[in-house]
């Protein structure tokens, strides 16, 4: 029997999140149809936020929930769009395969719980500790300003920020969104099919007419593919 | 194959992606009725519009084979059960027609009157309906207003709301009850400033320009091929007006009236300082126009709902009793079509001499009206099918018949 | 109110409105109204601007120097009681400028004000600076430059309007037939417009010679420019080209004259310059002017003192390596010994350089002779280009250096440039005698002119040189704009096809009449005249003065004579053909017209300054008392050297010069035009019966004396020559040297190739013999599956994983 | 409560928790993702295998980062942790994005999204 | 509420903080479940006026006031239906993603000072980012449904929502950035007082972020003129169309619940949040030291007021879908890509330089000491510190 007074909360809820977010990871493994793996994905990823909440690093869980839950999002959107079509939903794996990942998988997890447990400090946490919310002085950090270990009279003089991390990964970005932007181009090709649809516009009535009438609007379907797709 | 242009609607993208196949209707909020169109589509881009008719097929024109001229009056109240007068004034005539009947002036101007009014209540569902289409939905509930007002009218006038069998082979069924027309005049004089607020709403409401300005533009050689008729081709520039180009004995009943037809003219809409201004995107042609069109018409017939009260009211005499249930038909065969408010509605029939027609058939406007849509859809998004679809203001009842 | 720092301000703004119109334009001409259309505005409201600012400085300059008529004789007590007060206000502002304190001791250095703005570089004694010197004569040529500026910019933009659509050029003859097709330049000319006032504006007003010269080179270019406006032309393309080299042929001598300044003073600047010494102590660092004319000697012209010991480097080594370790001792014996040297003469030799050097780049840019011959084939610009660049401005450049550089200038370069002015006058007079095409009588006519105004300046007459610049500015750039008003009516440049134009342009007809008059220097003698009638006068009487001193060179007084006869005759043989008469060409009458306002405004505006510009008004005021003001320390009075006199202006406005040069210009100049009525208007004489009469010196004057194909078969061709012998040269010796080398390194090669091949592929290939096995049983492992490398990853770090923990839990242990 | 409940369920539930919890998270987190990259034959599988993967190392980063997840004297990473944390966030998404635009290439030149169909380079 | 309960009742510190986060979480499911219930018979009622009719008349007795709860019967009675094709976990599921992450933001969401569910130093950020995830049951919804015209809205849904949280994480900066803080109890104190002190009434560029702010907003709950994911003369009903019943219902709680959400974040971040345009309490000497029950009242005074105007936000947009049409997908594509997101750009990098020029707004220290403007950059998260508590404390007032 454990006296109610007793139980740590944060414990509990610590448990709650870390229950689902491994158990959402293994299922990612075990699901066969990708949009439910992408689903459990997702869930695993928003418990894992919920762990930094936990763990007193509310801007990078937030962090998680926006890009990496939302980058998540983009994923799922492509594996409906492309593997909608019946023999892409699974791809089964050779069960074989399976087991020797299992195997692996194993012995990986083996060592890395025995490199967890292996130092007794990070076993117990010590008491009364209370961390300082870190939203702050992370926005500083990456602006270049360390306040906290300024305040702290850190030796060593006030260390600089993540300025310079900051702006690279800004420009890492703008590279990755530029070439996202140049994967969803629109560009014009004559393939067959374009070929049927001109010929099947003749004789091209509309596009006389269009151009007849003077103003051929555009469609706005690039707009449209480009946001959709 | 000869080398083909590129059209510059086709826009390849890195993704291969399928074509999809989707059903819009039988069952659909915004096909207005049992119209079903299958769209081939590339994502929201609709590559090609196939409309499937049929559904609501009546044998209409055979039982017409079957029942004297008089007996099938109700049945064209069911063909554009929206215009229901106009459907009864269309087989009248061409009854008389072939009759060689002529209708005293008290009925011909009570016909105008009547049949104008019918073309404001229609026009009123196909203005208010196009705004559904576009997903707004307070219009739709203005309009039916206004319309009740109209079949309110009616009702006095012949009993019923939506089949009314008034105007009949011959004349009217009968003349109207007392106060009618002063009843009528208070709802013209309410009526008039209400247009302002559909203009408001609809007309220069800057998304509905957006949904409706340049989408699916047809040209005038486009429409005049696939014989489009009413608002759908006055829409697309086409002076043509069955009330004033038609046959002599249509044209006959608006004898001595004064309107202009709803059609652009040199840039310019008949009276067009007392309308909004044309928005700088429409183009001749496309949606807005074609409701544009429909909302002058609205206009031009409350003037002639007035102007055929003051003859009315100026005839003295009786109204004439319309010929017999069973009255003889000479041999021959007649065809005449008049200017419904979807279009031009002819009807046809072939006389043994018998009171009983030996042949009747119906040519219906939104039938033609229908069949442009494949062509206008070509290219668009799928939010423009409705779009364009409701701008042609079809009724399903007078397609299938 | 502070002349000092105002004037440079109001003139420094005025010249860099015209900047910031180019740079606009340059940026945003073809977005300004269609097709540029509002280019226009922009460039002339950056030109009047500058005339605004222009006239600002002008009245301020009047306000602190009030002109007053020119005593003759009394002439320096007069300056020094003016500049007494002038010091005497400036006293207050210490330091404002370097020559308050000259002021004061020295009443015949003109009143000036000379600083910097910005210095570009500054290294060794080298110092390149952007800076002004503001006198007299830098205001007056402002306020001309920009106000000719301002009419020219305004006048073209209605000639230029055809460049505002496409343009299909007549002129040019395509390959396929047909004629050239293009877009209107309309931006792009008032773009290089604008760059031009800007450039030359840059000359006017620059504090030293470096700077001159930068804007010396941009008034080139602008030229070039401009001159190729109509660059499909082969005509327009050449002639730019032709007048960019002809230029840079003088600009050569120009650079020489620069080097032997620079080389022996270290000094560009005109103007003194105080600079805060090392000990922070102001130290005056004179300038060029000074230097060759200090104030100790009485302004006399003397050989600087840096020119000297440069010139006697080897006795001044000699004397440095006598007091080796002391320096002091060296440059004091120097400086004594300095004074001997210059009695013989050492260093004189590198003044001459230097002032032939400078009036080589003038000779190039006005057009002199030998180099004239850009300028005729210049008219192939537009005629707005003609108008601004080679009649006011431009061409006013070398003129204008001329004079600005006069005190440095020895007696024998004077000499020089009187002679070179004389003969161009000559030619120029000639040539244009026989022209057909309406803008080439008047590029000649400027060419003489230049030429006149040179000749003044040779023979001393500073004022009347700069003087007849000033005047000649207005009636050339009217009668420019006239023939340009004429060719716009009648497209055509030929003046055989006009005639009779008088009755159809009445206010063209009118304005260059007044322009004709303007140049031939009409006037009621001592009573009243045109402007030219002044400015003319006075070059004469110099001349005559100046021959009378030196009765070897009387020829220079004849030749200026001579020129006024012609001038007078083929001026008046250009408006008769013109607009006298009947039309010799009833299709180019029928259709000509008077030209529209905005360009006939201009014509009106400059004929009444061509009539107005040479007036003195009651109390002294006009221009030749301004320039007056600005005349050199040191040249009032005149001075003599190997044997040669220049003798003082002001002497040839004495009695006897004075009248004998007025009856002469006016005598010449009735003749002339008697003449041309003759033959032209009534016909008493036959022009074609004359020149079948002198037929072998008709065809060498039509023939423009040769020149052209003299130059081509002086340079051009032996540059040819010299060319493809060097190129004959270069492929019989120096190729079969190489190829003969080539073979012997082949061979060499071969012997290399062999060991290469044997031995050292030899190891090589079993190297990669080795590594291609080993490949070939590796490659077993590339799978191309992912997942198994995914495992291979895995597999790797628990393996290592294990092993350093294995190895580091046995060290611990140990 | 129920009697059965274990003392060390019990000790889980009332101890505070510390590095080594979130460790152990990090770590099966860590495996499911290698697991899913080893097992999965979808590219986009494959993909989220190493989100996972990159999650699991974020895990431990925070968990590093925190001070009072660890004894007296155990040193945290501090705002360096979280700092890195960001980073591998932002550079998942970007890394996700190139792998995306990797998948559909591979898409478009093999009509499959079969990674072991991905093998034309073996040696 | 939970140092009450163990102040004053004396419940054990576990119980009473059980207790509380309980009610915490009762109460806001029931503000969304409650308000979505009135929320719809508003819209009835507001549609019908706008549309010249009465609306719901009967049900209840006056005023239809029962009809929502009447429909809640009928579709927790309707069956269940489940297409034949689809996959039946994740069509389950999704109406209850969609309804947990609305649910999820209104935790982070002050209602009154100190009336927070989890007060968050990255309150903003989290609202936004859960709310962001509303997305994902649609699109499983779609995707799920084994339809088409569910599968076009879930597309479309996705694109326009992950466009739309461009401009709106834009929008949602600028407050952060005139308050040094992302956490809304602080943003929202920081605008007591007058109503010059709202953030809307900042400067230029802050009034026109808020349109901004409310376009995209109203873009990413999918609502008319935006409504493109159901867009019922297109798609049907887009990415419900197979759904019917309590799940259907649970879509519209969520979408209700959303409304909610964005209206009265936009009060918090730009209306001054439960402070009142006119400081009534501190006027009339009300404050935190007068003592707990005058302290409670002005809590809850300050909870209705921003109740109020959030409801003002959610009362607007009803009144823009009943007016205008729908907007075509690349209309809508545009307006974010070409207009709103551009703008929202400019007018953060001009509401950062008057925030240098201008720390204090158009009218500084009307009602506030101009020395409390800016010191949240510094003394991190707002509130924590004595300070910051007591100029808190001002704030609470409305």
């Amino acid at each position: 029997m454990i006296p109610l007074a007793a139980i740590d909360w944060h414990s509990v809820f610590f448990f709650l999140f870390a229950a689902l977010a491994c158990g959402c990871a293994v299922a990612v493994v075990a699901a066969e149809n990708v949009v439910r793996m992408a689903l459990y994905l997702v869930l695993s990823l928003g418990a894992t936020a919920g762990l930094f909440f936990l763990a007193g690093a509310e801007f990078v869980g937030a962090m998680q929930l926006m890009i990496y839950v939302g980058g998540t999002l983009v994923l799922l959107v492509f594996g409906v769009m492309l593997t909608a079509q019946a023999p892409f939903v699974s791809i089964k794996t050779a069960p074989g395969d399976r087991v020797l990942a299992g195997v692996i998988g194993a012995a990986l997890l083996a060592v890395l719980l025995q490199s967890a447990f292996s130092v007794p400090e990070w076993r117990k946490p010590a008491a009364g500790r209370d961390g300082e919310p870190a939203a702050t002085p992370l926005g500083m950090a990456l602006l270049g300003t360390r306040v906290d270990e300024a305040s702290a009279g850190a030796p060593g003089g006030v260390r600089s920020g993540y300025l310079l991390p900051f702006e690279i990964v800004s420009v890492h970005l703008l590279v990755v969104l530029v070439g996202a932007a140049y994967l969803a181009r629109a560009k014009r090709r004559r393939t067959p099919r374009a070929i049927e649809v001109a010929a099947s516009m003749e004789p091209p009535a509309t596009v006389a007419a269009h151009a007849a009438v003077g103003r051929e609007g555009s469609r706005g379907g690039s707009v449209l593919a480009g946001g959709a797709r | 194959m000869s080398h083909v242009a590129d059209d510059p609607r086709i826009i390849e993208f890195d993704v291969r992606t399928d074509e999809m196949l989707v059903n819009m209707g039988p069952q659909h909020p915004s096909t207005h009725g049992v119209l079903r169109l299958v769209l081939r589509t590339d994502g929201e881009v609709v590559s090609e519009v196939e409309p499937h008719i049929g559904y609501l097929h009546r044998c209409a024109e055979k039982i017409g084979e079957n029942l004297t001229a008089r007996q099938w009056i109700p049945y064209t109240d069911r063909m554009d059960y929206l215009a229901a007068m106009n459907m009864n004034l269309g087989w009248a005539l061409a009854v008389e027609k072939l009759m060689k009947y002529q209708v005293s002036e008290k009925a011909r101007h009570l016909r105008v009157l009547i049949a104008e009014l019918g073309r404001i209540a229609s026009h009123l569902v196909g203005m208010g309906a196009y705004g559904l289409d576009l997903g707004t939905f307070s219009p739709f509930l203005y309009a039916f207003r206004e319309r009740e007002k109209i079949l309110d009218l009616f009702e006095e006038a012949c009993g019923a709301r939506l089949t009314y069998s008034y105007i009949t082979v011959g004349g009217l069924t009968a003349d109207l009850p007392p106060g009618w027309l002063g009843r009528c005049e208070a709802f013209l004089d309410q009526f008039e400033p209400i247009i302002k607020e559909y203009h408001a709403l609809l007309t220069t409401n800057a998304i509905f320009v957006k949904r409706t300005a340049n989408i699916g533009v047809m040209s005038r050689d486009l429409a005049i091929e696939y014989g489009c008729s009413g608002p759908v081709l006055r829409g697309s520039g086409v002076d043509q007006d069955m009330r004033r180009d038609g046959e002599a004995i249509y044209t006959a009943m608006y004898d001595g009236y004064a309107f202009e037809v709803a059609v652009m003219k040199d840039g310019h809409y008949p009276r067009d300082h007392e309308y909004p201004p044309v928005p700088a995107d429409a183009v001749l042609g496309d949606c807005w126009h074609r409701f544009f069109v429909r909302m002058l018409e609205v206009v031009q017939s409350m003037d002639l709902v007035r102007q055929s009260i003051d003859r009315y009211s100026a005839c003295k005499g009786p109204l004439g009793e319309p010929l017999k249930l069973a009255e003889k038909i000479p041999a021959g065969d007649a065809y005449l079509e008049t200017e419904a408010p979807k279009g031009q509605m002819g009807f046809y029939l072939v006389s043994d001499g018998s009171a009983i027609p030996w042949r009747v058939r119906a040519r219906s406007s939104s039938f033609s009206n229908l069949a442009v849509a494949p062509e206008l859809c070509r290219g668009c998004l799928i939010a423009d099918v409705p779009a364009i679809v409701g701008s042609l203001d079809i009724v399903m009842g007078e397609i299938d018949r | 109110m502070d002349p000092a720092s105002q004037l440079p301000m109001l003139l420094g703004l005025a010249w860099l409105a015209p900047l910031a119109s180019f740079l606009a334009i340059l940026f945003f001409g073809p977005r300004m109204g269609s097709h540029g259309r509002n280019a226009a505005w922009v460039a002339t409201a950056a030109i009047v601007t500058s005339l605004v600012l222009s006239l600002a400085a002008f009245v301020t300059w009047l306000g602190v120097h009030p002109v007053q008529a020119a005593a003759h004789g009394g002439h320096a007590a007069a300056h020094a009681s003016d500049h007494a007060d002038a010091a005497a206000a400036e006293q207050d502002d210490a330091g404002a400028h370097a020559d308050a304190a000259v002021h004061g001791g020295h009443a015949e250095v003109p009143a000036h004000y000379a600083g910097d703005w910005y210095t570009l570089y500054e290294g060794g004694r080298l110092r390149l600076s952007i800076g002004w010197y503001v006198d007299a004569l830098t205001v007056l040529m402002f306020v001309v430059v920009t106000f000719i500026a301002t009419c020219i910019h305004v006048y073209a933009s209605g000639y230029m309007h055809d460049e505002l659509h496409d343009v299909t050029d007549h002129e040019v003859h395509l390959a396929g037939g047909g004629h050239l097709h293009r877009p209107g330049r309309f931006p792009r000319f008032f773009q290089a417009l604008s760059l031009f006032c800007f450039s030359m504006l840059g000359i006017v007003i620059a504090g030293n010679l470096a700077m001159v010269f930068i804007f010396w080179e941009l008034v080139g270019i602008c030229s070039w420019f401009l001159i190729g406006f109509y660059y499909e032309r082969t005509s327009a393309s050449t002639a730019a080209n032709k007048a960019f080299i002809v230029n840079r042929v003088g600009d050569f001598g120009m650079l020489i004259g620069l080097m032997a300044l620079w080389g022996a003073l270290g000094t560009l600047q005109f103007a003194d310059a105080q600079v805060a010494g090392p000990d922070g102590s102001v130290v005056t660092t004179p300038g060029l002017f000074s230097l060759v004319r200090p104030a100790a000697g009485g302004h006399a012209l003397q050989v600087p003192d840096g020119m000297v010991t440069f010139a006697a480097a080897d006795e001044v080594a000699r004397i440095a390596a006598d007091h080796a370790g002391n320096p002091a001792d060296a440059a004091s014996e120097v400086a004594s010994r300095i004074s001997d040297w210059r009695a013989i003469g050492l260093g004189h030799w590198l003044l001459v350089v230097a002032g032939l050097g400078i009036f080589c780049g003038c000779v190039g840019k006005s057009a002199q002779f030998p180099l004239f011959v850009w300028l005729p084939d210049a008219m192939e610009g537009p005629t707005p280009v003609s108008a601004l660049v080679h009649s006011a401005t431009m061409v006013a450049a070398g003129v204008y250096l001329v004079g600005r550089f006069f005190p440095v200038l020895t007696p024998e370069v004077l000499l020089v440039i009187a002679y070179a002015g004389a003969i161009t006058l000559f030619i120029a007079a000639t040539i244009a005698l026989v022209a057909n095409d309406i803008k080439r009588v008047l590029a000649y006519s400027t060419v003489s002119q230049l030429g006149y105004m040179m000749l003044a300046l040779g023979v001393g007459g500073w004022v009347a040189g700069l003087f007849h610049l000033v005047t000649h500015a207005f009636f050339k750039s009217l009668l420019f704009l006239c023939s340009g008003s004429v060719i716009h009516a009648c497209h055509t440049n030929d003046m055989r096809k006009m005639g009779g134009l008088a009755r159809v342009m009445p206010y063209t007809a009118g304005t260059m009449l007044v322009g004709c008059l303007a140049i031939i220097g009409a006037g009621v003698p001592f009573v009243i005249g045109l402007s030219g009638y002044y400015s003319k006068d006075s070059i004469l009487a110099q001349a005559l003065c100046f021959s009378q001193a030196n009765p070897r060179h009387a020829i220079l007084f004849w030749a200026v004579a001579g020129g006024a006869f012609l001038t007078a005759f083929y001026m008046f043989r250009l408006w008769f053909m013109t607009f006298a008469g009947q039309p010799r060409d009833h299709h180019i009458a029928d259709h000509a017209h008077e030209s529209p306002n905005v360009m006939v405004t201009p014509l009106v505006t400059l004929a009444v300054l061509a009539v107005v510009a040479g007036w003195t008004l009651p109390g002294g005021f006009g221009i030749a008392n301004l320039l007056e003001q600005a005349r050199p320390a040191g040249t009032a009075e005149g001075f003599a050297a190997a044997g040669i006199t220049i003798p003082a202006e002001h002497l040839s406005h004495g009695e006897p010069f004075h009248t004998i040069a007025t009856w002469t210009a006016f005598g010449t100049a009735l003749a002339g035009v008697l003449l041309a009525a003759a033959m032209y208007v009534w016909r008493s004489i036959s022009p074609a019966a004359v020149a079948a009469v002198f037929r072998p010196l008709y065809a060498f004057l039509a023939g423009r004396w040769y020149f052209d194909e003299l130059y081509d078969a002086l340079f051009v061709k032996p540059v040819l020559g010299i060319a493809s012998l060097a190129s004959g040269v270069d492929r019989g010796i120096i190729d079969r040297i190489i190829d003969g080398v080539a073979w012997t390194a082949r061979q060499l090669a071969g012997i290399d190739a062999w060991i290469d091949r044997t031995l050292v592929d030899g190891l090589v290939n079993a190297t990669a013999n080795a590594t291609w096995n080993a490949g070939l049983e590796l490659k077993k492992l590339q799978t191309g599956r992912l997942r198994q490398y995914v495992m291979f990853i895995v597999v790797g770090t628990v393996a290592l994983y294990v092993l350093a923990s294995m190895l580091l839990s046995s060290s611990l242990a140990g | 409560m129920q009697p059965s409940l274990s003392p060390l369920v019990a000790s889980l539930l009332t101890e505070p928790v510390g590095v080594t919890h979130y460790l152990v998270v990090g770590a099966i987190l860590f495996t499911a993702g290698v697991a899913c990259m080893a097992v999965k034959r979808n590219a986009l599988g494959v993909l989220m295998g190493i989100e996972l993967v990159l999650n699991g190392a974020n895990v431990n980063f925070v968990a590093f980062a925190s001070p009072y997840l660890q004894a007296e004297g155990g040193k945290s990473l501090g705002l360096d942790g979280q700092a890195i944390a960001l980073f591998v966030i932002l550079l998942a998404a970007a890394e996700a994005a190139v792998a995306l635009a990797i998948t559909l290439n591979f898409y478009n030149n093999h009509a499959t999204v079969d990674v072991d169909r991905a093998d034309d380079l073996k040696g | 509420m939970a140092e009450f309960l163990i102040n004053s009742v004396g419940f054990p510190e576990w119980l009473a903080w059980t207790v509380t986060a309980v009610v915490a979480a009762v109460l806001i499911l029931n503000v969304i479940a409650g308000g979505a219930l009135v929320f719809i018979w508003a819209e009835r009622k507001i549609a019908a006026r706008i549309q010249d009719r009465l609306g719901p008349t009967r049900t209840g007795g006056r005023f239809g006031w029962l009809q929502s709860l009447a429909d809640g019967i009928k579709l927790i009675a309707k069956e269940d239906l489940m297409p034949e094709g689809a996959d039946g976990m994740l069509f389950r599921l999704a109406p209850y993603v969609s309804f947990c992450a609305s649910f999820c933001a209104f935790i982070a969401l002050p209602f009154a000072f100190d009336f927070v569910g989890q007060r968050l130093n990255v309150g903003v950020f989290f609202v936004v980012a859960v709310l962001g995830l509303e997305v994902f049951g649609v699109i499983l919804a779609g995707y799920a449904s084994a339809s088409k015209w569910s599968l076009f809205g879930a597309m479309r849904e996705a694109a326009q929502v992950v466009s739309y949280e461009v401009p709106l994480g834009m929008c949602v900066v600028v407050p952060v950035m005139l308050a040094g803080s992302m956490d809304l109890v602080t943003i929202a104190e920081k605008q007591a007082g007058w109503v010059t002190n709202w953030y809307l009434f900042h400067d230029p560029f802050t009034f026109v972020i808020f349109w901004v702010y409310v376009t995209c907003a109203v873009a990413s709950v999918n609502r008319a003129p935006f409504d493109l994911a159901e867009a019922e003369s297109e798609l049907v009903a887009g990415f419900h169309t197979e759904y019917s019943g309590l799940r259907w219902s649970y879509f519209f709680m969520a979408e209700y619940g959303s409304m909610f959400l964005v209206s009265a974040l936009a009060a918090v971040l730009f209306m001054g949040g439960w402070n009142g345009p006119i400081p009534v309490a501190r006027l009339v000497g009300l404050s935190e030291g007068t003592g707990d029950t005058a302290n409670y009242f002005v809590r809850l005074l300050g909870m209705a007021n921003l109740l109020g105007k959030a409801t003002l936000g959610v009362l607007v947009m009803m009144w823009v879908r009943w007016t205008l049409p729908r907007l075509r997908i690349d209309q809508v594509m545009t307006t974010c890509l070409k207009y709103c997101t551009p703008i929202a750009a400019a007018m953060f990098a001009g509401a950062m330089l008057w925030q240098l020029m201008l720390p204090g707004g158009v009218a500084p220290g009307l009602s506030r000491p101009a020395g409390e403007i800016r010191e949240g950059w510094l003394e991190g998260p707002g509130g924590r510190s004595a300070a910051a508590r007591s100029s808190a404390v001002a704030g609470v007032l409305p």
